[in-house]
């Protein structure tokens, strides 16, 4: 019983990240971007979505749907005037200049909106449960995971059933023969970005609804959102949701034999999977 | 002129690969570029589609400057290449590679899915099989269907019997004849001399990046093709 | 008939120089205040950390982002050796070096699975992991942490003669001694990574960073080398953790293992700077030095400002500016090029 | 001639976490200093104030600079352990004396102790001094609290692996023995690291355990994750009370209204009986002030902040030589003042021997977040069986 | 026998690169390879070196079983090589390229190393350029480092990839002066080459290569003259 419900929370908890980790995989795959500031653009964000329901009194799922274009451009500049300079075989440069970039992003919030812990409302939604017999689940986890199964569907639909996939896929595989098609690598790359934004977005709302934010909070969750990448493999949407629910069951299950074991199982979960397969649970043919 | 290159002078880093090249490329024409390893073939045909940022020299393309583009706009103006070594994008199947090479531009002729499935009959067949899963001389044929995928004026390939059984490359050398018949003009880099010439309407020989020949394929003859190639008769 | 030579004037002048610097250098108690060595003290360490990283990301092709696993453990490990064991502080320094050379060994076996951006989250885990272990080790607090007893910051090995020599009180005596063991460190370090580039081991390194493949074939074991730098690398991680932790005389999980403190600023001194150079981190831990002494009362604009210092370097002088400079002036202060001399040889540098 | 009296000015080092998560703690800094400053006590002082990032090897770094640098003659610090430890244990190693509040008395004289675990290994410290409450006082107000309710007396407790929950955590010298010499009993499923996303365990411990009261030291996220999985997975306490996490009402406002009538400790408020004795405000008229220059409400830490430079005014003006470290602490331990934090004297009163040199306690009540009709919170003090002299404004109430 | 092939097979995928491969070369022959592009030649190399392993079969090299040993371990032994598409540590200089080869592939003293060096500079014609940068080098001299590079290593056995390829007749010459001495010096070679005459101006056997399978060894003459590489290799109509 109560394993069932741990390993039910442990699934739900694995939404919220491979939520976090969704946008990265996006970016991770299509580009070897290693996003350090991934995590500070979630808070970032969160903030403003927080801003909507605030300053303009929206709902939160109306102020995210607002925030979603403004993330977009917001990725696709960064990528454009930043990150496009910086990408090559040398993973250092993406390297520091993202951590530049979380560190400014942290700090540029807590002059912005100051260290208090914040978070956006979701009314009843909060404490809502959902009867299952056997198990009782939250209703926001439950929509947690339904999203990031939606973000997911929609994700990989994108990629491989449309012409724009295509140009992510082939740009990924060989950005110099992607040119050689007309396509402007760089140009892919930033919609990319604005892409990954816009699940970003998303992933803000949830973790903005699920527990406070404040601006130091993002690196916390970064590494989550790394190991669900690498253990679902690169390029890999799907693998990445399996990374999420291995590292929040994993989590749940530690934490129910001792909760100071809880987040060091999921990184001993990670490590696992990266001693059996180096390459991830679902690696590309070629990378 | 279709296209033409004046001075072309490419590095690699410290490394000089191409010493001023000068060849030129008429509608509708076959040219040949032949040449030993390493004497610079690729890096001319890199040089021109944009992926090596040429140092010095024009590239002109129905007499503009085209030298400055990136290799998406060159593309776009119509040359498109069948890169060295095929290329093909491992995560896309057989048809997406097809696809992906008339996405973007999308000008109209005599090329599509069906006239290149007609073209090489057994790409219908493994059209959902992934690109690499081919065998090198089918590979080829996909990489050559793609460049074609955008009905260009200008086809440029680099090596395209490199490594295929001679069955198979007297069927990829069966199919240049047709692409022509299609309008394009076509630019083969061959080591295989003798297939090279059987196609071709005029040669260019290259040594150490230097055009050291340039002639009428019918007039060639072996004596001056090996001095071309390697300095001296043997 | 033929020799091989890797002097050049310049290298000769900044050997010169460097032998006159670290003797002023130990003198410099005598003169300066404290906080003059108190700051040394933080350039050197940092420095330290950061030739260390320049070792395995600017020569073995090594990016790891977990090099805080090593300051983390070899501080506790000094800890250890002063509270459970009874060490005298200084004498638990090596086993810092000794405890952070011991995790290497996990650590490298799984890490060099991973290649690329997956080593350097690979090692982000790992010393992840050794955090949340060391959180759990009750004995020296925990997640709460511990501080040095008393008893054991005021009878450090030397400082009684550090006193009587400089008639400092005790807590000045405390930082000369950390700041000579400072010196002595990274000199070791400095002068260790140069005499390595300069011995086979170094062009063994070169090779593999330039082709793995050829260097394979011609009998470099580049699987050895990554381990023997990666080790070395950790244990002298250890040692500046320890040191480090002497002169705070306070240790946490959270604090030992910083990430932003022991390896973030330390990519950023090394990038800044130049990396793959000697030269490199010195000119990069004396920006950062300066700009944390400017800004750092400024708060958060401080932090912004050292985040947007790092994305301008990477746009605009990708090589850092060590690269910047050496580029204009073809100055290398430690030349490590073997050069052949002899007749008919041209060719300068 | 007291040195606060004399020619050179006195200074003072102050070390606060102005940025980063812990920002919340420091935002009176500016505020209580400029009010020092200008008070007839601060016109011989200069105040030094160094921004430790809410980092403790930057705090460790920043407590010797001001030491070094500056050449300081007094140290301040507030603002948990996290701040607090690291420049106590600076100042101690470098015979800089130092006074430290805003943190418990555990946390901060056991968790400077080399081996926390061995009590026969702890020292007391010669230049630290520390005046706060101690886990003691928490308990007998807590316990309290739950008294007026009707419960059957089992406890869950939420304590993380840092300072504070391993303090509050301690099975010998932490919350548990004296939960249950009132009467409850505590379960405690473990320590658990700060911004964890999962609080399901506890939930199923609690609710195993049958546990009608949830209590702890949680940092706000983290109770936030932990009352909504609660709710949602059907647990349902009659008290919550717990420390950091509703400390501000920033924090009990993101809640929403699942943060009516959770409850906590209160070290200070605005209904306090006491006067500043540097300004002579009351601490009514100091919260008001504050609101009034700064637009934000009163919060806990404010009091403290400003107590801190009560009390140095205090020292300083007991010394004659500002420079004279030993003279300094000898001071600090002689003080016997009334703050508008409350009775601050290191004479020993209600701690063990073993602390008794270097901690003095503060009273300590309990109160109920209260919804205000209007939105927003209210601070209602429930309980003070411990310190009478602050008075009541209800009754505890338990959780709908 | 120096080396020794038994049945040695390859495939990357499902290409069959190299299959079921049996040969013997005894100590002191020149061998040389020819074949059509893709043929397996430098293939066949890798798995001698130990650059590839390969899937089935035997490797002996000095009647030791090296089919599994990596390629460091052979280059210790006695192998070394040139690589097709020249490989040089581009960061290092000419000297050090050498340098590292002599010092990890054969060891010794430091002041034997260095005359070594200097010594094979000189014969394959870099000398002047002994300090300049690898990266900085024209093919030709790309490729001159190979061939130096391969001999720093002290090798028994040399194989040589694709080493005359774009040379002038001159240098070409040269080219083949410096390997004939080699040779003449005892170590064994092997040659895949496509300028022919160069090849078969060193070589005393001649293997040719088509689809990862011999289709013949023997004389260079008898080779030179089959109907099938005539075919094959040479696109001369028969
Ligand atoms: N990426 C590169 N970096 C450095 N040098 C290169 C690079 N690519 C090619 N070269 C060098 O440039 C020269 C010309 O190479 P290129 O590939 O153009 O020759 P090619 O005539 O196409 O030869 P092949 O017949 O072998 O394909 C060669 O010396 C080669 O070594
Ligand atoms: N690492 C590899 N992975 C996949 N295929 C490979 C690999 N190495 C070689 N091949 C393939 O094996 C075949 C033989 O290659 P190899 O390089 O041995 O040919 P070669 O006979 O040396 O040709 P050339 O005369 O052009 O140098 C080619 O089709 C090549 O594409
Ligand atoms: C093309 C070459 C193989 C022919 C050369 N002239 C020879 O007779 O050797
Ligand atoms: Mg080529
Ligand atoms: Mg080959």
């Amino acid at each position: 019983m109560i394993w069932l419900d741990t390993l039910v929370q442990g699934i739900l908890l694995g939404g919220l990240y491979a939520l976090f980790a969704a946008g990265l995989s996006l970016v991770f795959g299509i580009m070897r971007l290693v996003n350090l500031a991934h995590g500070d653009l979630i808070v970032f964000a969160a903030y403003l979505v927080l801003l909507g329901v605030t300053m303009l009194g929206l709902s939160p799922w109306i102020a995210a749907l607002v925030a979603m274009p403004l993330m977009f451009g917001l990725g696709w500049l960064l990528q454009t005037v930043v990150l496009n300079r910086v990408l090559g075989k040398d993973i250092l440069p993406p390297l520091l200049v993202t951590f530049g970039l979380s560190v400014a992003l942290q700090n540029g919030l807590l002059e912005a909106f100051s260290a208090d812990s914040r978070r956006i409302p979701a009314g009843a939604l909060e404490g809502a449960s959902l009867d299952l017999g056997l198990v009782t689940v939250g209703v926001m986890p439950l929509l947690t995971f339904v999203s990031a199964i939606v973000v997911i569907v929609a994700l990989n639909g994108l990629f491989y059933h449309t012409a724009l996939g295509r140009a992510f896929r082939a740009t990924s595989d060989d950005a110099v023969t992607a040119g050689l098609m007309g396509i402007e690598p760089k140009r892919i790359f930033a919609i990319a970005t604005g892409i990954a934004m816009v699940v970003v977005t998303i992933a803000a709302l949830y973790l903005g609804m699920r527990s406070n934010f404040d601006p130091s909070i993002g690196p916390a969750r970064l590494i989550y959102a790394f190991e669900a990448v690498i253990i679902g493999g690169l390029g890999s949407l799907w693998g990445t949701l399996a990374g999420g629910v291995i590292i929040g069951v994993a989590q749940t299950f530690g934490a129910a034999v001792n909760p100071e074991w809880q987040i060091l199982a999921g990184h001993i979960a990670f490590l696992i999977v990266m001693l059996l397969k180096p390459r991830g649970l679902f690696p590309r043919a070629v990378d | 002129m279709l296209l033409q290159t004046h001075g072309l002078i490419a590095n690699y880093g410290q490394f000089r690969a191409l010493f001023g090249v000068d060849i030129a490329v008429a509608a509708g024409e076959c040219v040949a570029i032949i040449g030993a390893n390493g004497a610079g073939k690729s890096t001319l045909m890199r040089s021109i589609t944009g992926v090596l940022r040429n140092d010095a020299g024009m590239v002109l393309h129905r007499g503009e400057p085209i030298g400055a583009l990136s290799s998406a706009e060159v593309m776009q103006r119509g040359i498109a290449m069948v890169p060295e070594g095929r290329r093909l994008f491992p995560s896309l199947s057989v048809e997406e590679n097809l696809l992906i090479g008339g996405q973007v531009r999308k000008a109209s002729g005599p090329w599509n899915l069906e006239a290149i499935y007609d073209l090489f009959p057994i790409l219908r067949e493994r059209r959902r099989n992934p690109g690499t899963a081919l065998s090198g001389g089918q590979q080829q044929m996909v990489a050559i269907g793609r460049a074609l995928m955008s009905n260009p004026e200008l086809l440029l390939c680099d090596e395209i019997s490199l490594g295929l059984a001679p069955v198979v490359i007297r069927d990829i050398y069966a199919a240049l004849p047709k692409i022509r018949a299609g309008g394009a003009a076509i630019v083969v880099v061959e080591q295989d001399i003798g297939k090279a010439l059987a196609v071709a309407d005029r040669v260019y020989c290259m040594m150490e990046g230097r055009v050291t020949l340039a002639a009428k394929a019918a007039d060639v003859t072996r004596q001056q093709i090996h001095t071309a190639y390697f300095g001296e008769a043997a | 008939m033929y020799r091989l030579t890797t002097r050049t004037r310049a290298g000769t002048v900044t050997a010169i120089a460097a032998l006159g610097l670290v003797i002023a250098g130990l003198a410099l108690p005598a003169f300066a205040s404290r906080g003059v060595i108190q700051d040394l003290f933080f350039i050197l360490t940092m420095l330290t950390l950061a030739q260390i990283w320049n070792l395995l990301a600017g020569y073995g092709g090594l990016v790891s982002v977990g090099q805080q696993a090593f300051v983390g453990i070899g501080a506790y490990a000094m800890f250890a050796g002063v509270i459970l064991l009874g060490w005298n502080p200084v004498w638990a320094i090596p086993l810092g070096g000794l405890a952070a050379l011991v995790l290497a060994v996990p650590t490298a076996f799984f890490a060099f699975r991973l290649q690329g951006a997956y080593f350097a989250i690979g090692t982000w885990v790992i010393a992840e992991v050794t955090r949340l272990l060391v959180a759990q080790w009750k004995t020296l607090g925990g997640g709460t942490g511990t501080s040095l007893p008393r008893e054991a910051t005021s009878n450090i090995l030397g400082t009684d003669l550090i006193r009587a020599l400089f008639s400092v009180r005790e807590a000045a005596a405390r930082d000369i001694l950390a700041y000579w063991l400072a010196l002595v460190l990274v000199v070791a370090v400095t002068g260790g990574i140069y005499w390595l580039l300069r011995s086979r081991l170094g062009l063994a390194l070169s090779a593999v960073r330039d082709n793995v493949e050829a260097a394979r074939s011609v009998g470099v074991d580049a699987g050895r080398i990554k381990w023997a730098v990666f080790l070395i690398a950790a244990a002298a991680t250890g040692l500046t953790g320890a040191l480090i932790f002497l002169q705070t005389a306070r240790i946490s999980p959270d604090a030992a293992f910083a990430v932003t403190d022991w390896t973030a600023y330390v990519i950023f001194i090394v990038v800044i700077g130049g990396i793959g150079t000697i030269e490199g981190p010195i000119l990069g831990v004396i920006v950062f030095f300066v700009l944390r002494s400017a800004l750092a009362d400024y708060g958060s604009w401080y932090l912004m400002t050292l985040g947007l210092i790092a994305i301008a370097v990477m746009l605009f002088a990708p090589k850092g500016l060590w690269g910047l400079i050496s580029a204009r002036s073809g100055l290398h202060l430690f030349p490590v090029r073997r050069k052949l001399v002899g007749l008919k040889i041209e060719g300068g540098n | 001639a007291p040195a606060i009296a004399q020619g050179a000015k006195i200074r003072l080092g102050y070390v606060s976490p102005q940025t980063g998560p812990l920002a919340g703690f420091a935002e009176s800094d500016a505020y209580n200093i400029k009010a020092f400053l200008d008070s007839d006590a601060g016109k011989n002082c200069e105040v030094i104030v160094k921004d430790s990032q809410s980092n403790p090897n930057r705090a460790a770094e920043v407590a010797k600079s001001l030491i070094v640098d500056d050449e300081i003659n007094l140290m301040l610090v507030g603002s948990t352990p996290e701040n607090t430890n690291p420049v106590a244990t600076t100042c101690e190693a470098e015979g800089m004396p130092v006074i430290s509040t805003t943190a418990p008395w555990q946390p901060w004289f056991i968790g400077q102790q080399g081996n926390p675990g061995d009590p026969s290994s702890w020292k007391p410290f010669d230049f630290a001094f520390h005046y706060f409450w101690g886990l003691e006082d928490i308990i007998a107000v807590y316990t309290g609290m739950w008294k007026q309710l009707d419960t059957n007396g089992k406890v869950g407790g939420l304590f993380p692996n840092d300072a504070d929950g391993n303090a509050w955590g301690d099975p010998k010298n932490g919350l548990k023995p004296g939960l249950e010499a009132a009467g409850f009993s505590l379960t405690d499923p473990g320590r658990y690291q700060n911004l964890s996303d999962d609080f399901t365990a506890q939930v199923n411990a609690f609710k195993a355990a049958n546990a009608e009261i949830v209590t702890g030291v949680v940092i706000p996220p983290d109770f936030t994750t932990f009352w909504n999985q609660a709710r949602q997975q059907g647990f349902k306490p009659k008290a919550v009370t717990v420390a950091k996490a509703i400390l501000f009402p920033q924090s009990v406002e993101t809640l929403g209204d699942a943060g009516h009538n959770l409850s906590s400790e209160v070290w200070w408020s605005a209904s306090h009986p006491f006067k500043s004795s540097i300004t002579g405000q009351s601490s009514a008229e100091l919260a008001a002030d504050f609101t009034a220059k700064t637009k934000r409400p009163w919060t806990q830490p404010i009091g403290f902040s400003h107590s801190l430079f009560e009390v140095a005014a205090n020292v300083m003006g007991r010394v004659s030589d500002p420079t004279d470290a030993e003279a300094i602490a000898a001071a600090i331990a002689a003080t016997d003042m009334s703050t508008v934090v409350g009775k601050v004297a290191w004479n020993g009163v209600g701690v063990p021997p073993f602390a008794a040199k270097n901690v003095c306690k503060t009273p300590l009540v309990g109160g109920q977040w209260r919804k205000k009709d209007g939105g927003g919170f209210d601070l209602v003090i429930v309980e003070n069986a411990n310190a009478p002299e602050i008075p009541t404004a209800g009754k505890m109430e338990a959780l709908a | 026998m120096i080396l020794r092939l038994e049945n040695v097979s390859k495939s990357f995928g499902a290409l069959k690169v190299t299959d079921a491969v049996t040969v013997s070369v005894p100590r002191g022959e020149a061998l040389g390879i020819i074949g059509p592009n893709g043929a397996g030649k430098s293939t066949l190399f890798n798995l001698i070196t130990g650059n590839v392993l390969a899937n089935e079969g035997r490797i002996e090299f000095l009647g030791r079983d090296v089919t599994r040993a990596p390629a460091m371990e052979r280059v210790r032994m006695g192998v070394g090589r040139s690589f097709q598409i020249p490989q040089p540590f581009e960061g290092l200089t000419v000297f050090e390229n050498l340098l590292t080869a002599a010092a990890f592939g054969r060891g010794g003293r430091e002041a034997d190393m260095v005359d070594a060096c200097a010594r094979i500079l000189e014969d394959t014609e870099l000398l002047k350029k002994a300090n300049v940068v690898a990266g900085s080098l024209s093919l030709l001299d790309r490729k001159r480092l190979e061939l130096a590079r391969a001999l720093a290593t002290g090798p028994e056995l040399l194989l040589l990839d694709e080493i005359a390829g774009g040379l002038t007749e001159g240098e070409c010459r040269a080219l083949v002066e410096t390997i004939r001495d080699i040779h003449a010096r005892g170590t064994t070679i092997i040659w895949i080459e496509h300028v022919l005459h160069a090849l078969t101006s060193v070589v005393e056997r001649l293997l040719v290569l088509d689809f990862g399978r011999v289709i013949g060894v023997g004389a260079p003459d008898e080779i030179m003259a089959s109907k099938e590489v005539r075919e094959i290799y040479l696109g001369l109509e028969v």
